[in-house]
């Protein structure tokens, strides 16, 4: 603080009491939902047991706002919604009102206001994704650009209930994935080992730590032009990028090495099948800012793929355990190569150890 | 990279607390944009995967102010670093029929217990929870946290035949098949000639499908509360992990559980606090030492739903067999007697 | 040899042409078989395409058998089935005949000779099971002992098909389990490192090859009164008796260490789900011949709980899948110690990562 | 152990290969019995896990006595010590309808292709071969074979409707669900509104369960062949490992095809003779190096039938991404237009 006054003590008050800011319905009948429909896409009607019913209108938001939208937000809901609002996991607004007839002026409200009214049941919701370089010091793209160019090819799967299930897509810009796990994830993924900067090594970086965070030990302490320095064993190295938020001077990111890799499969929920990690299925596709085109096709391939094929509640993972990797391969008409075969710890429990293949 | 981006060292974001289950009044959003206003960018994302409002962009010499007068309506520091995060509960109870705890309660419980390990970081590496009400799991708390509390219930799904009947009026008996029974993971479900359903809910591992698919007709039991999940994670060092069973089940309703619950917590973030490596997930040191080596450091007793089966191996040391029978057989006879005396 | 005549060459033929010693009807209609079914349990009837049918009757044998046996069981094929016959998998004998009438005789025939005639279908069939004694140098117990106790007992599951589907039992004198995966497996477990006799190790042990068997890295080169030996790290040794063949001094068997495990679940066949390895149910079980009522309890226990509970088609790790792991051993009362939980290599995959759970 | 048991050195076992199936004549097994009544001690397993006739207890003396008798009636010696090791097949085309190729020329063609191997032991450890009709793996060549050869089908399962409802008709419909429907571990199968039965062959996975329970109604296709899967085998080491799919599908019914196995057999045992360490087996060759470099080594295409799924793991280089694509579309461009050219 560069001021010398007495800094205030700050009130640890921890997670704040949500229920002076809740919607009075939702207050009222905290715990005694009973069940639930959707009136349309976007709509959710929840019947609590003691008769009382309110309806949820979702919109898309982008996550990373300004205070204009937030106040534009806040207008809508001070005249179409009582006053209240809440965020979903994935960065949707959604406003609660108490009798049918508020839906659909507010619906028409939020899409004059530019909001996309949606993201419920068997829709694409909104991307989850992480900041890019706005934030984060380590990222290798901008993710919120990608989610940009990926959102406008998909706003119509937001605003219908037309796919099999719900498809979560998640976009990270670096290979940390902060975005976790999706139906369709987009990742950075670099394909270089990481250029040194000697020069800055010594000053900004904690040698050992940075020795301590590579998955496969291939950094190893150097001397460079008489100053310790580090070194990377580029044959071991799998270019995770671990070395770098430790430690700037070691350069993974670049236009060349910096590609992005689509994922898919993953799931959290425990809905019939086990949650599951996303599977790769195209790496090395190009950074290519401001609409990465590359991606989008991929992407859109898979997506209706899945929306022409899966059946009913089938999540995009569960359809194709269903079909078959073969299959998936050969209706998205993607390559599989060897770099899909796992060689990970524990590799050797992906392979298919049984009689059980598609033709 | 401050040759490319002038600004980014100045350029520093504020993480706060926002309400859990992230409801809002017009009110606070406001004020919060008010103070924003005043001292910082005016960027703001709702919310940061963790679950953080993260106010972007203050110079060093506002993020003070700002926090001050954050933290005077009421917003508190998220976390950040080696220490306990910041986390997120599911709407839940708030709008959610399928909700088995009370997650509001819940978070706030925890988190509010360990403020210290939040604002002082001195853990080994950093600690995230979550609290999903039910195993659909809107929060992600299974890979996305290092505990996460998802609720679940022992009794029997409710059914009310006469929806099912309705539902299969609707849909036909071949969707009805292929659809919903055919998707039960252990084929616990069986369409009787009436097209009534049948539960085995012995082999029901509360997946939530058949309730999801018809939620008029299918509810979670009755005696509902949570179970545990510990070590999940992203890839760093290791590759993924999800968090795996560590309570089966918890009731969470009395002053009594939730004291319980918090008592967990800390034994939890002790063991992680003293045995874990520099910069290692508890997942990680879960993976390092064993479970039946972490269960043993968080006094907690093994149960068979921990695993998926137990050990196809027969690599392991099993001198000490018969001790461990009869510490299963003391648990059991006090279990017994336990129950016996509630009669 | 120690006689100084010149050797005969062998004629390498290898495999033998099983088609002269065939029956005929099988050779007739080889890979023109249409469907089959069972009479009764212990007998087989296929239908080829052209018509042809052919009924086998399976009965048990010892495996391993006395010239005497052999002989009578090649009396019963002259009488009765047109002088062939065959064995199967698991060691059983089967003859076939070309027409029904001749199934009844042939059925009496076997039983008034002492061999149970059954195996076939929903049945427990033979036990496969190992050497021990007669044979094999290492064996902590004798198999065919456990074998014969446990037939005793199971004879009845033997001769009718009345459990879920079909039950494989193997057991193996050793760990190394030349027995494999059984729905129920019995293998003997060592429960202490081996205590090495010095004196022997010089003269008949190849200690590279020892130190190099172990799969934890427990044994080391060492002097012991100034000559050559060997010492385990006893925290390290696992007991798995991998060092006993290669250096038989490495005293791993004893009346004390040497004790039984009873495994479930081992399955080889891909139908319905994938083939799986057995797990761990008990182990601790005494090696208390002449009858080890211990373990034919604990199977027995096992058995009957399968029998009872498990629907049709259902293998024993499949029945055991459904209901769950707790269920199972609730309903066997069998103890779930810390021993259950695996910590071998991969062990994070066993864990439950999911919500799916029992109670 | 020679105090123990003193006459056990002198307590020789004759490993003996059986005609494949094991069919015996009784006039052949007479004759086996009187050699044995002569030179041995007339104790015999029929037949040993591996398949062998086991004769047990023999004098070093008597050894080759008894073995040239058995030699001269057609009989072979078994393979022993770090050999090629004698085979099984299932009783496969000889009577059951489930078989999709020859197991007896299969299993003699390689076995005695390679007979080398098996009588002048030089391979780094054993290597098993093992030969079921199909994936109901009779003869458990999945977990006990380093290379198992199981038949298998890649056209249509034949199906016969009538039958199909005669089935249910017998066993009723809930109970069709329950044992059938519900079992079908891809939910390939749908029972129609009419009792017939719809399947999604391109989903099936040959799983055989409708097959085995319903014999009359349904068989496997009219494209027959096998698949082979390699690396099975017991614990030593490093635990249990059952063979992983390395030929998804190959036929077996022209010379053309035998030749093509055995030619892949040898690059087979080749690359285990020169790339195994000593007493590894094949299948920990494989999990050394990883599937992709012994894929390279004999020479075999990647396909996603090999694996349960992709790689969960970001930990991977892959600068030559682009290059691997090549070699895809390559592969690709060729298939196609050799399938052009058969047109
Ligand atoms: C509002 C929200 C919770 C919150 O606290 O914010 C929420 C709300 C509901 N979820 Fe969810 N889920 C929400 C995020 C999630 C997530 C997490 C995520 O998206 O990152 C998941 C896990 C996804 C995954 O597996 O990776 C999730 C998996 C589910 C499922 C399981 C779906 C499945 O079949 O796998 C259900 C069940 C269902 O669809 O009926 C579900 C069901 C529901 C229901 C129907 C529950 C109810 O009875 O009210 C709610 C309305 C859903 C709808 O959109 O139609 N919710 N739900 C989240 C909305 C996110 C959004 O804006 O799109
Ligand atoms: C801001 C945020 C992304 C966003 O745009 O939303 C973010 C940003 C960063 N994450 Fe993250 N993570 C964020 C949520 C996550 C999540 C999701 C979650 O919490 O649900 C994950 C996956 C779950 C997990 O915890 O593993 C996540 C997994 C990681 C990891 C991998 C950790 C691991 O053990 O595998 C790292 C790397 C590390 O810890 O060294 C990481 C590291 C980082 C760092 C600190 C990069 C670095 O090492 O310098 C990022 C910069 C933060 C900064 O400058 O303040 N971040 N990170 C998220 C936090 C916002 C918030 O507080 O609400
Ligand atoms: C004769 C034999 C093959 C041989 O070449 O000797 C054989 C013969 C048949 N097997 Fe088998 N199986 C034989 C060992 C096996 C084995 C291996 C073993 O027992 O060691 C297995 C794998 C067991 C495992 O998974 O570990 C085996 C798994 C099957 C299956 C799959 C069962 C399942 O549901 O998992 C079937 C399908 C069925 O039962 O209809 C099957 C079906 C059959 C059929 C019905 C095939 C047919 O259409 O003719 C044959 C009559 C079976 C019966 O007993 O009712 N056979 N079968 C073996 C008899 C062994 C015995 O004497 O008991
Ligand atoms: C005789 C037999 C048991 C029986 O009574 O049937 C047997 C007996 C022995 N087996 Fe075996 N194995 C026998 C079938 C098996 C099988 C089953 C199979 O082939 O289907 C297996 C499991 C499959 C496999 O190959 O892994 C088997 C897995 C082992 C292993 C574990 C190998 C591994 O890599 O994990 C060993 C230990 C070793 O190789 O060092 C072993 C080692 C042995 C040794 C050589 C013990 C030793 O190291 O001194 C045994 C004494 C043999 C002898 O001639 O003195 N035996 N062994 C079987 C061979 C009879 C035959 O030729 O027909
Ligand atoms: S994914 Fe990588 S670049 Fe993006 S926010 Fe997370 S750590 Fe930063
Ligand atoms: S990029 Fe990853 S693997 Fe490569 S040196 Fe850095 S930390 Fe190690
Ligand atoms: S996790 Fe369960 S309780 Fe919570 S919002 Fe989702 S469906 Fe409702
Ligand atoms: S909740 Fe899931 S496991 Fe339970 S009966 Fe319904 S579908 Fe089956
Ligand atoms: S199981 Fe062990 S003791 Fe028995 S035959 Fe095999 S190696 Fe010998
Ligand atoms: S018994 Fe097994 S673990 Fe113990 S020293 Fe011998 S080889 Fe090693
Ligand atoms: S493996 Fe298949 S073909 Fe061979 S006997 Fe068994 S069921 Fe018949
Ligand atoms: S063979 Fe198996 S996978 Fe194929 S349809 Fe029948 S049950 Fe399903």
């Amino acid at each position: 603080m560069s001021e010398a006054t007495q800094p205030r003590r700050p009130i640890e008050s921890g997670v704040m009491d949500p229920f002076p800011y809740m919607h009075p319905l939702l207050k009222k009948n905290y715990g005694q939902w009973k069940w639930h429909d959707r009136l349309r896409p976007g709509v959710l009607h929840h019947v609590a047991h003691g008769g009382d019913e309110v309806w949820t209108v979702r919109a898309g938001t982008q996550r990373q706002m300004d205070l204009h939208t937030i106040r534009k937000l806040c207008d809508i809901a001070d005249q179409h919604a009582e006053g209240h609002m809440r965020f979903t996991t994935r960065s949707n607004a959604e406003f609660m009102v108490s009798t049918e007839a508020q839906v659909g002026p507010l619906v028409e409200k939020l899409q004059d206001e530019g909001f996309p009214v949606g993201g419920t049941g068997a829709s694409v919701s909104m991307i989850s994704h992480t900041q890019g370089w706005l934030h984060c010091d380590i990222p290798g793209t901008d993710a919120s650009g990608v989610v940009k160019s990926l959102m406008d090819e998909l706003h119509k799967e937001f605003i219908q209930e037309k796919m099999p299930n719900r498809v979560r897509i998640t976009t990270s810009c670096c290979q940390i994935n902060c975005g976790g796990q999706g139906d369709i994830a987009i990742n950075v993924q670099y394909t270089k080992p990481p250029k040194i900067n000697h020069d800055l090594v010594g000053n900004v970086c904690e040698r050992p730590a940075v020795i301590a965070r590579c998955p496969v030990a291939a950094i190893r302490p150097a001397m460079v032009n008489g100053k310790p320095s580090l070194e990377v064993d580029e044959k071991k190295c799998v270019c995770c990028g671990a070395c770098y938020p430790p430690c700037p001077p070691m350069q993974i990111n670049g236009p060349e090495s910096t590609k992005l890799a689509v994922w898919v499969g993953g799931k959290h929920s425990n809905a019939r099948s086990k949650p599951t990690f996303h599977k790769l299925v195209v790496a090395g596709l190009p950074n290519n800012p401001p609409r990465w085109p590359e991606v989008t096709e991929v992407v859109t391939t898979i997506l209706y793929a899945y929306k022409k094929n899966a059946r009913h509640w089938e999540r995009m993972g569960e359809w194709i355990e269903r079909i078959g990797w073969p299959r998936f391969f050969e209706l998205t008409e993607l390559p599989f190569t060897k770099h899909h075969i796992d060689d990970w710890r524990g590799a050797r429990k992906t392979l298919n150890t049984s009689t059980h293949v598609y033709f | 990279m401050p040759d490319k981006f002038p600004e980014s060292s100045e350029f520093h974001t504020l993480r706060i607390i926002p309400p859990a289950g992230l409801h809002y009044s017009t009110d606070l959003l406001r004020k919060m944009c008010d103070i924003w206003e005043k001292h910082g960018s005016g960027l703001i994302a709702l919310h940061g995967q963790s679950g953080d409002i993260m106010l972007q962009g203050c110079s060093s010499e506002n993020v003070q102010k700002a926090f001050d007068e954050l933290n005077e309506i009421g917003f508190d520091l998220g976390g950040a670093g080696p220490a306990l995060r910041t986390s997120m509960n599911c709407v839940g109870h708030a709008r959610c029929e399928q909700s088995c705890y009370d997650e509001v309660r819940t978070h706030r419980t925890v988190i509010n217990g360990f403020l210290d390990e939040m604002h002082r970081p001195a853990l080994p590496y950093k600690f995230k929870f979550k609290f999903s009400g039910c195993p659909n799991d809107c929060v992600n708390a299974i890979h996305r946290a290092d505990f996460a509390v998802i609720g679940t219930w022992r009794d029997d799904i409710q059914v009310d035949q006469q929806e099912v009947q309705n539902y299969v009026a609707k849909v036909g008996r071949k969707y009805m098949i292929d659809v919903v029974i055919t998707h039960c993971p252990t084929r616990a479900l069986s369409l009787n000639d009436d097209d009534t359903l049948e539960i085995d809910n012995k082999s029901c591992v509360r997946c939530m499908h058949c309730i999801n698919v018809m939620t008029k007709a299918l509810s979670p039991g009755k005696d509902r509360g949570a179970m545990v999940l510990i070590g999940g994670k992203r890839s760093l060092k290791v590759g993924d992990f999800l968090g795996s069973v560590i309570v089966p089940f918890m009731k969470l309703e009395t002053d009594e559980d939730f004291e319980k619950l918090k008592d967990f917590c800390e034994t939890v973030i002790d063991f992680f606090a003293e045995n874990a490596l520099e910069h290692e997930r508890i997942g990680e040191t879960i993976d390092r030492i064993g479970l039946a080596n972490f269960l043993e450091g968080i006094g907690v007793e093994v149960d068979p739903n921990m695993v998926n089966h137990p050990r196809t191996s027969s690599y392991a040391r099993m001198d000490d067999w018969d001790q461990e029978v009869e510490k299963w057989r003391a648990r059991k006879a006090e279990a017994a007697s336990a129950s016996e005396a509630a009669e």
